[in-house]
Formats: structure tokens, C-alpha cells, sequence
């Protein structure tokens, strides 16, 4: 592997940071949000600088330039996932992707494929971050629908013994994460999508900690809609996407609604443009859409491939360094079997918030909670734990001193 | 070390020793209080007697602060007036906004003075005040219950 | 006035860009997007640079200075709205914060103050943006409520003598736009709130055209809600404000819902934070916020109120040069009175589009079409117009240039 | 000046005289079309015949690219076969799409390589696409109504 970490961590400007007393800045979370190297941060300035305007809208210079950069980076996002253009629907987030999807849902009327009644089935699991759990009660809620669920066993995984059970004829729709952002875990899809699509349902999948991580391919996953946030991609805070199938984006119906996303509008009523425009009112975020692009170009450069492996050698090396560490329980699983690179632990019964507090002391960032995925910490009898995720820029000095750290704070809370 | 301004040996003593943590069955007013950023619980018991703080008990799960400071809370308030425990509640809320710039008056706030420097760490604020929103709530309840 | 507006355009590196044939930029749409200054650029890259975390998650020093930065942000948005620091939501848009309000209405319950069912009443006016009269449109259809409106008068101003007959006992919610994007007209918003209080209605202010170019104070105007967008306001693309009153954001209920704008979450159900957070629901757009405290402070910096006197001069500059034109109609008020720097027209018989195109290859931009508010073009009877609208930057130059450029068009297309 | 690439003589003629620009009141296929961003509408009959495109005609509002690319089709396409009228719809938006790499065939396209400037100001494209994709509509209708 012609990877080198320590190369890829010069690209990132914050890593060469000083934290509290002096300390060397250990960036373990990137789970919750992901570093920029100085390729995305210059796109966005630059777009500032020479082409900012409003996108298809005026038929000046600028606005030609502003228009082609937008398109440009959807293009870019369309490639990186094996998608069409016009599937690729530019949103604030991962959270509003999968908004948009549940409230679009909720206003199919009757005749409409996407439209839920009473009776109608929504699946989710049990560790789901509540971004991909709270639209879908409250569609259930809205529309009279039932919310059911794939539990998680106690080794982390999700248990879909009972299938058949869960996902039924009335089914219309599964919502699932691809990869925990609690516990690593890396969900059997394959099997999922067949049995959804043997019912009729259309498999949402939030990919925020798979696409930044590992290949996706929409394609090959044979998924209908996807979410993920750009600002955990090396991408800019304020940009997410919404993926779907073009015959879906075709019938599922908008959700914001405004300028420029329209056919025809009267005081009375308005129709609507085709995706993925139906989906985006209003002055794009044209300098996110292309500090994105950015980013994901930047990622296809080092090849998503290798910034799996260099995640998965990671992840491995700390499960082996956390067993010799007496007390530390990991929470998910312990083998390298379909998971990856975010580890969450207790040690011993020193609350996570004291563990991560220490370690800040020590320049080392980790994350501590419920990691927005309570009902999941409930489940795994953890109502905290404390989360280490991994990145291209990590290395292995990292994670030693990571471990260091958690011996420290043995020492120190002992 | 910074740490230790924040993780003062009083702190961890609460922590480890923690006070009046065992629920008295007899109360006037239960309160439930969380921090939906961590997950941390609480449960806290009150009962007055003729506009006093006559007892104070507790359980939960949490951090170091949240528990120690739910700790440190018992000890100041259990025998005050209302009035008293209102002045000191007041005066602990005002020290952990104080962004590091206050140490505490240590005749009002005895060993909770030790949290002054929960005020330099944002996010652990919330951890510090979870028993004395929980008090204060509980307080209100059982006053309303004994009018 | 100490103002000027030539050295203010030094701030905003776009300025200096040649267009097509190595002609100046004249930039004169800042209706749909304004230009940003170095100071706004570069506030974001230095936060990616140096304090990128995930805002009120994590007990790390980079998450502790990337929420003091986010929430710095929103006390600064907070002070030049003249509202409190927990009345401002962070959304990416105008179209947002308008979609944010009309959904969360449409998700209160019987009981709620925001409940709407048939009978009720919807306000808004014939000058509306897309984005401020799409939403209402849905809601109405979604509750069975009726949508009503203000007419506009030929002069291009809101016809308000049928006052009591609009805004009725049955209303619950006015929701209009301070200044038209077509027109520059302000509107009478004084009678209109006396009237919506009067019944019980609450108004819901689409600020967009007004607060990046006057003062505008959330308490001396008696609304209820405000929607403006940080792009139009030298700030960065891909963020918007919701401002409401503490009391109203604590009924309302929440629009979007995922991590962090929770209470407590279970499988079955959750309960939310209190506003803002209720509104904010995911990492939350850091870099854009500090980019647009960024741009608040710069603008404030200058004074609203220079800036607004500069426009004024500018427009009524503008409005004298074009009475000389011949064939040239002004679409909306060609006084002075209540009116901001944005004046659409028409040029004889020759199409916007076209006159676009000419000033385009003089190296001025415009905007050409029925601006996002086609309602009000048809009822102008004007499906298309060409719009020049100014900001802090443009200078007399600019106007003159512009005027040189119409003429120039009626002699290529005469 | 650049812009005499977008605005070429041929386009000023037929801006300033459309051709068949009044709605003939026997059609097979009547179709309204809008551009959404600019509000620009065209009415378009067509009528067909064995196969051969009989009659076009159309009335609407825009810009001159528009006006004058509806006006160019009609003198167009008015007798050719279904077929030629495809295949020159066909290069006509191949050409739309060229970002100025293209001129156009001139003995396919004849007037319309005028408007081959067109694709080099991406937001006119649809200006000049306005009537074709009317044509298009048009005469899939009015073929499924004759059949
Ligand atoms: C009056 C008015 N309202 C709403 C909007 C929508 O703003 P945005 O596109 O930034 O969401 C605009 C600008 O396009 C506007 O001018
Ligand atoms: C699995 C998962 N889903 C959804 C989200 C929400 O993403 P965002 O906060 O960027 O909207 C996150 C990250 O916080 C996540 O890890």
C-alpha cells in the first residue's frame, strides 16, 4: 500500500495545532466531524473570490462560472457514488437528507407509491443515530404508520433472525445505517435489500460513516436512497447529500419548497421542475457544493481503498493494544469481521466524560456520550462510553498515545 | 497540570464518598433530571419543614462533577432556610458562568467552591449544575405540595 | 456621510475580476447574491484552519472553541436583529427558515396555539418571492386552512384598503415579504402587525431584501417571526436565520429532528430541547455561521444606516438617469417614498433576456426573468423584467455604466 | 464583439419576422410550453400528414433566441418526414450541447447553424430549446392520435 498517513496528516492544517498545555493535537473524531486539508478550504475561498453568483439564475458571467461550479461538484459526487447527475440532490446535511425523505413521504398523496396510511410498515433499527430514527416516529406519527425494528445482540451486530417478521408485506419503507457510528459495526445489507425489496419497500441507507470511509457504489449495493454529510468527508460544514433513484426522485414528491424549484407557480398553486432542481429551492450553497467536490476529489486521489485498509490496520492494532489494557471494555465488536474504524470503550467505572476529559488534557480528541444513538446505549446497558474514530490523517502514534492516555487516566481517577 | 484546577481533591473525595446518595423513601417532592447531552440521571428527593431544607437524598449516574457537586449540594443545603439555599443556589450558578474569572465566596459556598473551575470547561457546566437544577425543581415542587 | 463606497469595494476581491472582453465587473445583482469581503473569506478558512470540531458534542478544547464560535456567531446575529441570543436559529436559508415555520405550524397539535385546521386563515401578498408563498400554499392544502392575499396596485405597492376584510377573526398567520425583490417597494408593515395582533395572528417577516440593507430591529417592528438568508448579507452561501419570539419558539414545535435538539429519545418516541436548539438538529453549518458573524460585524462596522442612505442615493440616482431613456418602464415605485435599491424595468419591446445579454457583454450583471415571484409578474403584466439591484459596493460608475449599457442595447436590437 | 456570435444576423431576421408565428385553428397536436426561469411561453400546433410534418405553427412570448429558433424550425421542418424531422431535432440539440466546439451541419440544419453561438452562454440553451421541445411534444401527439 503506497499510503502514506503521515504524508496525507501535512494536508491538514489543524493537525499541526497545540492543545491545552502544549500538547500535540490527536484528532480521534472524526466520527462526529472530519478535518479539511487545504484543497477544500482554498476551493471555497477561491469560488468567494472569482465566481460567487447565483446559480442558475441570470445569464451573466458569473452566474455562467457559479452555475458550471455547481454543477461540476454534483457531477463530482454523482462519480464518486456511481450515480447519474440528476440523482444527487444537494442538502444542508445528512440530517435534512433524511428529513427530506421522511417528510416527502408524508406528503405523497393517495396513489402515489411513496404515500403511508395506517396499516403501512416503516423499519429501522435499534442503532440508529436519532437523525435516522426521530423523522421516521414522527412520520409513523403523521401518517398512523407503524415503526418497527431490527434489534442489536449484545456483540453489536443486528439480529435478523426474525426477518421475515420485521420486514412484512406491509412494509414501505427500511431506514438503516450502513456502519454504526457507536460501534463500528458494518450491516449485513445485501440480505436486508433483497428481503425489502421482495415486500416492495425502498431501502433508505445513511451512509454518514461509510461513504467517507470505504467505496460505495449505489449501484452495487442495489440501495434507493442514500444520505451523508459532506463536513464528515473532508468536506465543508453546511453541505449534505440526498441520493435517489431516478424513477423514484421522479415520483417521490418535494419537501422545501421555494424558488427555482418550480414548473409553474399561481397564487393558488405550483408545479414542480424535475429532480434533482424539485429538490432545491432557493440560492444553491454553491461554495460548499464545491469545497465537496473538492473534498471528494481529493479522497478519489488517495483512493478510497486504501483509506479503508489504513482504517481497518488501525482499528485492528487498537482492538490487540486494548485488550492488554485491564478494565477497558469495548463496546461492539472485537473482530475486524465487517466493521470499522470508530472503537467505543468504558474503562472500568471511570465515567467517559472523566476519561475524555483527561485525555484532552493530554491533546487527545475523543468523543463521550450516547453518541446521538441513546436507545442504542440504553440497549448495550452503556449510557455513555467513551468513542475513538479514525481518519486517513491518523496514524499509529496516534493510537499509542491514545493508549497512553487511558492508562493515564486510570492512574489519575484510580 | 490544568486538569487538576478542574479535578480538585475535594472533587474526587465527593466522587469517591459520595453524600446522602441513597434515596429516603419518604420525601416531598421527586424530581428525575437528565443531561441529553451524556445520558447522566438523577434522582433527587426534598422535604421542608416550616421553610427549611430538611433533607436532601439522591441517586444517579454520572461524571466525577456531576456526581460530587450532587454531593457537595447535600452537605451545604441539608438545614438551611429556603431563603439560604435559594442565595447559595444563586451564587453557585453565577460562580459557573464565570468562565475561570471567579474562585467563589468560600463562607457562602464552602467545599462547592472546589467547582470553580468547572467554569473554564463549557461543556462540563451542564455536569456541575445537574443536582442543583434537580434541587431547585424539586424545591419548588415540595413547597407548592405543603401550601 | 462618511461613507464611500469606492473604497468599500476594495474589501470585495471579486470586484476586480475583467469579464468577457476584459471589460470591468459591474456587479449589480446583489438582490440574488451579494459579493463577500476578504474579512468573511477568511474568517471561514481560519476556522477550518483552526478551531473545525463538532460544535456541543465533545468535551475537547477544539469542540469548546468551535462551540464558543458558533455561539458567538449567534449572539452577533442576535444584536443586529436587536433579539435575544436563544431566539436565533442557524437554518441554510430564507426558503428554510420560511419551510421551517410553515412545517412546524403544520405539525402542532389540537391545543397548540400553531394548530391549524380548515377554517383558519393564511395571509400573504401578491409580491411574494416563491419562498415565502409556496410553503403557505402547502400548508393550507395539508390543514384545509385558506390561503388569502393583499393585491398589488399597478403602482406596485400593497393595495391594504380591503385591511379588515384580509385579515380576519379567522387568521392565524400573515406571512410577507418587507421589501419586494421585483418592485424595491417596503411595505406598510406597521398597519399590517397592528391588524394581525389585533386577531391574534402572527406575522411572519420574509427580511430577506431588507436586512442586509437596512436597520432592522426584531422589537421595534412587533413581528413575530424573521427569515433572512447570510448570502445576501456578504455572507457565506449555505446559511440562513429564523428569528422568533423566545415565548413563540417554545411553542412552536420542531421542524427538523435528529441529534442534539433532543430531551430524551426511545425507540417509540422523543421529547426536545429548548429553542434554539429544538431547530438545530445535526452538526451544525459552524463555518458559516462564524463566516456570518463575520459579515454582520463588517456590516455593522460601516453602519446600516450609511448603507442604507447610500442606496437610497444610488436609487434615486438611477430612477432620474432613467427617465431620460426612452422606451424604459420602471416596474414599481418610481418615487422615493418607502422604496429600497432595487429597480426592475423593461426596455421598449426588447426582451429581458436579451438586454441581459448586451449589459452582460459590457461587463455588467443583472438579472433577467420574473425574479421568483412570478405571481407578481403576471400581475404586473410583465412576464419578464431586468433587474438592477446595488449594495455597499457599487458606486455612481456603476449606475452610469449601466444606463451607457441600456442604450447600447436599444441600438443593437433597434 | 463576442456577442455577435449569439446574435447573428439570421437570428435578428427571424426575431424581427417570425416565420408561421400565428396559430393555425386546424391541428392534430396543440402544446403549451413554459420556461420556468424566465416565464417565457410558446403555443405550438403541429399537423401531420402520411408521415410528413404538414403544418407547424405557433404564437407565444420570449427573447429573441427563442423567437427566432421557433421561427427557424418551422421553416425547417414544415414538409420533411417524420424521420428527417427527428434526425434534425436531433442535431440541432447535439449542437445546443457543444459549449461552442461545434458550428453545426449546415446542409442538415441550414438557418439553424445560426444559433450554434447559443451554446456557448449555458442559460440561453433552454431559449433556444423552447419551440423544439414543443415540436417534440407535439408530434409524438399528434402521431399517437392519428394511429
Ligand atoms: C424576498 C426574498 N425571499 C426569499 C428569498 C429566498 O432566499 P434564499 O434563496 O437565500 O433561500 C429571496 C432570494 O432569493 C428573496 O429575495
Ligand atoms: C450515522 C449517522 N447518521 C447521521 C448523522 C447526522 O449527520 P449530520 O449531523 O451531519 O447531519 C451522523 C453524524 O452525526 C451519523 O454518524
Amino acid at each position: 500500500m503506497s499510503f502514506n498517513a503521515s504524508v496525507s496528516a501535512q494536508d491538514f492544517p489543524i493537525l499541526t495545532r497545540k492543545i491545552r498545555d502544549d500538547k500535540r493535537l490527536v484528532y480521534l473524531d472524526s466520527g462526529a466531524t472530519s478535518q479539511k486539508p487545504h484543497v477544500v478550504i482554498d476551493a471555497q475561498s477561491n469560488f468567494y473570490r472569482m465566481q460567487n453568483a447565483a446559480a442558475h439564475r441570470g445569464a451573466h458571467q458569473l452566474a455562467e462560472e457559479a452555475t458550471d461550479a455547481l454543477e461540476n461538484a454534483r457531477q463530482i459526487v454523482a462519480n464518486f457514488l456511481n450515480a447519474h447527475h440528476d440523482e444527487v440532490v444537494f442538502t444542508k446535511s445528512a440530517t435534512e437528507s433524511l428529513n427530506l425523505v421522511a417528510y416527502a413521504m408524508g406528503n405523497a398523496e393517495k396513489g402515489n407509491r411513496f404515500h403511508l396510511t395506517a396499516g403501512d410498515g416503516i423499519v429501522v433499527t435499534e442503532m440508529e443515530h436519532h437523525a435516522n430514527l426521530i423523522p421516521w416516529q414522527q412520520l409513523a406519527a403523521r401518517t398512523g404508520a407503524t415503526l418497527s425494528w431490527f434489534e442489536v445482540t449484545p456483540e453489536g451486530r443486528l439480529d435478523l433472525s426474525n426477518i421475515a417478521q420485521v420486514i412484512t408485506d406491509k412494509t414501505k419503507v427500511v431506514a438503516l445505517t450502513h456502519q454504526s457510528n457507536v460501534l463500528g459495526t458494518i450491516i449485513p445489507l445485501q440480505e436486508i435489500v433483497k428481503r425489502a425489496h421482495e415486500v416492495g419497500a425502498v431501502v433508505v441507507l445513511d451512509a454518514c460513516q461509510s461513504v467517507p470511509h470505504m467505496p460505495v457504489d449505489v449501484k452495487a449495493l442495489d440501495i434507493d436512497f442514500l444520505a451523508f454529510s459532506g463536513h464528515k468527508t473532508v468536506g465543508p460544514t453546511g453541505i449534505g447529500i440526498f441520493w435517489g433513484r431516478r424513477e423514484l426522485l421522479a415520483e417521490l414528491p418535494p419537501f422545501l419548497t421555494g424558488g427555482s424549484m418550480i414548473e409553474n407557480v399561481t397564487m393558488t398553486g405550483a408545479t414542480w421542475a424535475p429532480a434533482p432542481k424539485k429538490f432545491e429551492p432557493g440560492v444553491p450553497s454553491m461554495a460548499q457544493a464545491v469545497g465537496l467536490g473538492a473534498a471528494l476529489t481529493y479522497l478519489t486521489d488517495i483512493g478510497m481503498n486504501n483509506i479503508h485498509e489504513h482504517e481497518l490496520s488501525l482499528t485492528k492494532y487498537l482492538l490487540k493494544e486494548f485488550e492488554a489494557i485491564e478494565g477497558l471494555t469495548v463496546i461492539g465488536p472485537r473482530d475486524m469481521n465487517m466493521r470499522g474504524g470508530s472503537v467505543s470503550f468504558t474503562v472500568g467505572d471511570i465515567h467517559p466524560h472523566d476519561v475524555g476529559q483527561y485525555l484532552d488534557s493530554q491533546g487527545i480528541a475523543v468523543r463521550t456520550g450516547h453518541h446521538c444513538a441513546w436507545p442504542l446505549a440504553r440497549k448495550m446497558g452503556v449510557p455513555a462510553s467513551t468513542r475513538a474514530s479514525f481518519y486517513l490523517y491518523n496514524t499509529q502514534d496516534d493510537l499509542d498515545a491514545l493508549v497512553t492516555g487511558i492508562r493515564g487516566a486510570q492512574k489519575y481517577f484510580g | 497540570m490544568q486538569l487538576d484546577n478542574l479535578y480538585q481533591e475535594v472533587i474526587l473525595d465527593h466522587y469517591k464518598n459520595p453524600q446522602h446518595k441513597k434515596l429516603n423513601p419518604v420525601y416531598d417532592a421527586q424530581v428525575h433530571h437528565i443531561n441529553p447531552s451524556c445520558g447522566d440521571e438523577i434522582t433527587l428527593n426534598v422535604s421542608l419543614d416550616a421553610g427549611m431544607v430538611k433533607e436532601v437524598s439522591w441517586d444517579g449516574v454520572g461524571c466525577s462533577i456531576s456526581q460530587a457537586s450532587a454531593s457537595i449540594l447535600t452537605d451545604l443545603l441539608i438545614g438551611k432556610s429556603l431563603a439560604q439555599a435559594q442565595e447559595i443556589s444563586d451564587a453557585f450558578m453565577q460562580l459557573m458562568q464565570s468562565k475561570g474569572t471567579e474562585s467563589g465566596n468560600a463562607d457562602l459556598l464552602e467545599d462547592a467552591v472546589a467547582l470553580a473551575g468547572v467554569s473554564q470547561y463549557p461543556a462540563r457546566i451542564k455536569c456541575a449544575l445537574l443536582g442543583w437544577m434537580a434541587f431547585k425543581d424539586a424545591s419548588v415542587q415540595a413547597l407548592a405540595k405543603n401550601s
